[in-house]
């Protein structure tokens, strides 16, 4: 894919960007609707009964639209707009495990869940938490799944693409093994979404949720999608304005669905951006997107390869593979990889990625990551194989 | 070039051996200190006497730059009363924080010796805090003070 | 003020504005500096060892300082970014209320509440919530307010300025009554912060809640300030990433205050916007913005005064008014106002305004609300009065 | 201008003198309408017998588009067998949102009659909510459904 010059601050700065699992830099055509909006049609949403509130509202549901479209949604009421997701997560866990589960029903989550999707269920009190396994290739392991899984299990909740390994899981499989004991199944699509065509009438998911500036979009805003009857059963997890349908000092009646989990003022001009990525998406193919990965992706494997010392942590099946690849080098820590890679203009993470029990897990205190996004190219992987040998150098372990 | 400022022989001998790694037995201070963006942790243990830091053991694991500077602490402070540590503690941050240059490269190691190393941490922000973690730690150790410390 | 050509939205429209109290426009400042973020400094905050990402998020913290700066807060810890006014006051609510208040306990709010601070409170299953009253002339009623205050009184939250009446409430006071019972004092402030100058140290509130639309930022960001002592004993609303110190499988424990309040990948880019809306405001001076609203207020209501039928809502002693003014005009329903005036140029609001019991209260279904920022002008003023007299004309009630 | 067809005699007649106020003895149908937006209420209670509707009762209040359209709408249909209400409800839909121009200028109505008065409501799509309730209410009526109707 050749649109790096799409990005200003990529055409502009000859960095190698490797972390956009953390979050994905922003082509000229969001800036510029969300610069456009701000400069010419801003305004509050459903509350203004003149013209420019009214357009500012045809813009934010326009933008529900569009995100509809693009996960294949039966209707943009089922698109939930919140603020990235991890409330979105933090919805679900409250909302429809807290209050709607038995003390000893149990959830199922698997060892490689990013904090977003483990910390809200810890919260929970008097409920189980179990977790599925690996495979030795990084894999989701299903017959780990499940052994965890039992006529108490009453959701099980799983991130679609794994942000360190980039595993992808087979949810139409756990959508099979949950069907079996009538559990929900949640998926974290943070990285899925962004990386691979997603269907949500074939995907297996109940609940779906995903941040616009992972998908080259803004930040402060995400989406939480579910199935609509779902939805209507599920109680709002905050309360204020737009929420509402009738108001008593003492108690109060609830809109429909999406505005019912949309209390106050919605990030107004983050939905014009990410309606504008969803587009921009969208002219690439996300079939395109996913093509692009994985040749990347085994680019980089080959590469990497080449380097001494280096061990690479996610699956060799490229199948279930996206393209965020984590790594170590020799006893090298990789925040101080981190350093070294940046002084050569190499953008990489390096940390636990949000995911402290897989590093247990992998009995290791942290790995360093280089993650694709649209713009990515071979010869930034090729600067990061330079800048590895550098550290190697650095470190006295070349060879 | 800054990298090699950042990683010398000295920084890469104490990641790799770090000092004072024994356990103690007469421990009157102890401290965990922990960066969570990056994860570095150190734990240590001290032996005080009179107002003497008599022995120390250090614990932990992270970067280099924060388990050479825990290493390099742990000779510096070792055997020392703490007003010569707290002088030491003032000379450390403002080597790492202040735009003033109070080490000589004319006489290296004159003013801290070999934590003197750790000089060109100072032109990677972003690593500074790895640096300072023992340090923060120790002044938890030394206050008492049972909160683990942090350089976030 | 003539700072209306730093707005671009007004500077290319001769529209008059009128409902800054919904949300406010934005200075070309705060467009330039969310713009110039995402094309040259944008990458995720507290997570890289990388120099864009330092920097991302030094800039980040940086806004959260101004904001400090801005409303006399102790440290800038003190200041957690929220999704919004809305967000801030749920999270008080849930964590601040629910978790730590007994069964009989008692929370006083007043009948002139914004929906933000009063269905969160609805939530609370086994606590009372009471109402103080207005007075005749609008104001809050501190002798009702004290009769409804007693020793099982643990919460008083109250707006700092009505978004219906522009009434300014006493907070001195407040704190005064809340002392006597040793009872929290949260200001929702989405209102009070664009308009007046606020010291929190002077204030009398505990906790201040507010929103970046409403004072020339960005939406999808907001503010809660709390004092160090209470956000330190206060439970996080939300997990996930960046909240945590330890986590693991079953249990997990929590970073030190704000980043425990701010779970998950933060509304970066509306930061550095929030910052730089703060530095405009500061440049203008709150007590010239105060003195501006005030003179406006006191034009508008003399031009109104000449408009036979015209019924305003709102104190009539100006030490306690802002700048929003509430109004109807003869049997014209505001809705209907709201369309001949926006046919005319002129944009207001038309509703209950997220504030129905006060609606009740007043024994009306809805009001029109014109209501002003930095760059309203008696221009616009003017044009509103031709306005009602058209609709009233329309209407045939014209005398 | 726009404003003038918005606001005809006609609207503003059934605005302030709505028809068919008065509660009705034997109503077999009711349903409630709001638009959570603007505030507007309408409740209609209906009396059916066989497949015409013989007596209705509008109750509600809210902006003159909205009780204007509530007070023609139940003009419109009393008396009308369901059929017909079918016709004037397709009608009417047509006539707020479509680009068809199924009113003839030169016949004023002659198509949908004192409903054709609400015609100039299109041009104002923020307001066609409003036009549209009462009609959205009946819907929900006729069904025979328990929950409220909304346009929002
Ligand atoms: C007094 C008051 N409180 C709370 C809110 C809610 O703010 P937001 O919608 O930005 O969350 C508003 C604005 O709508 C308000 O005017
Ligand atoms: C797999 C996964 N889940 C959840 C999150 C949380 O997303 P956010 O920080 O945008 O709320 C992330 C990103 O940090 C992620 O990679």
């Amino acid at each position: 894919m050749d649109v790096r010059r799409d990005f200003p601050i990529l055409a502009s700065n000859d960095m190698a960007f490797l972390d956009s699992a953390a979050s994905s830099q922003k082509p000229e055509a969001v800036i510029a609707a969300m610069d456009t909006m701000l400069r010419s049609g801003y305004a509050n949403v459903h509350r203004g009964a003149y013209r420019l509130s009214a357009e500012a509202t045809d813009a934010y549901e326009a933008a529900r639209a569009k995100v509809a479209t693009f996960i294949g949604a039966a209707s943009p009421r089922e698109v939930i707009f919140t603020r990235g997701t991890t409330t979105a997560l933090n919805m679900l866990a409250a909302k429809w495990g807290g209050d709607r589960l038995d003390p000893g029903d149990n959830i199922v989550l698997s060892v490689m869940e990013h904090h977003a999707n483990l910390v809200p269920w810890q919260f929970l009190k008097g409920l189980e938490l179990r977790f599925a396994n690996l495979t030795d290739d990084y894999a989701l392991d299903m017959n780990s799944l499940r052994n965890q899984v039992d006529e108490r299990t009453r959701i099980i909740s799983i991130t679609g693409m794994s942000n360190v390994l980039g595993t992808i899981t087979p949810i139409d499989q756990i959508r099979a093994v949950a069907d079996t004991v009538g559990a929900t199944v949640i998926v974290d699509g943070a990285q899925l979404v962004p990386h691979l065509p997603v269907d949500v009438q074939t995907l297996g998911a109940d609940f779906l949720a995903f941040s616009a500036h992972k998908m080259l979009g803004p930040t402060g805003i995400g989406v939480l999608w579910g199935r609509m009857e779902l939805l209507d059963e599920m109680e709002p997890f905050e309360g204020g304005g737009e929420m509402i349908d009738e108001v008593g000092l003492f108690e109060s009646t609830w809109a429909p669905v999406p505005h019912k989990f949309e209390a106050g003022t919605p990030p107004i001009v983050e939905a014009i951006g990410l309606g504008a990525a969803v587009d921009y998406l969208t002219d690439l193919g996300m079939d395109a997107v996913r093509k692009h990965d994985t040749e990347l992706t085994v680019y980089a494997l080959e590469q990497l390869a080449t380097v001494p010392h280096v061990t690479v942590y996610g699956p060799t099946d490229l199948n279930i593979r996206g393209g965020t690849i984590s790594f170590t080098l020799g006893d090298i820590h990789p925040h101080d990889l981190s350093t070294i890679l940046d002084e050569n203009g190499v953008a990489v993470r390096a940390g636990h990625h949000c995911a402290r029990p897989l590093m247990d897990h992998l009995g290791i205190p942290a790995t360093a990551r280089a993650s694709f996004s649209v713009y990515s190219s071979s010869d930034e992987v090729d600067r990061l194989v330079a800048g590895l040998e550098l550290a190697a150098k650095l470190f006295g372990i070349a060879n | 070039m800054g990298l090699d400022s950042l990683y010398k022989e000295v920084i890469l001998d104490h990641y790799r051996n770090p000092r004072n790694r024994a356990e103690l037995a007469d421990v009157n201070r102890h401290a965990d200190g922990n960066n969570p963006l990056c994860g570095d942790k150190i734990s240590l243990d001290l032996t005080i006497n009179g107002d003497i830091v008599a022995a120390i053991s250090v614990q932990g694991h992270g970067c280099s730059i924060s388990q050479a500077s825990a290493s390099l602490m742990s000779e510096a402070i070792k055997g020392k009363d703490l007003q010569e540590i707290a002088r030491l503690r003032q000379l450390f941050s403002t080597m790492m924080t202040s735009d003033e240059a109070i080490v000589d490269p004319d006489r290296p190691g004159a003013v801290l010796g070999e934590l003197e190393a750790l000089a060109g941490v100072k032109a990677f922000p972003v690593r500074i805090k790895c640096a300072s973690l023992p340090w923060a730690t120790l002044d938890v150790a030394l206050a008492g003070d049972a909160e683990p410390a942090t350089t976030d």
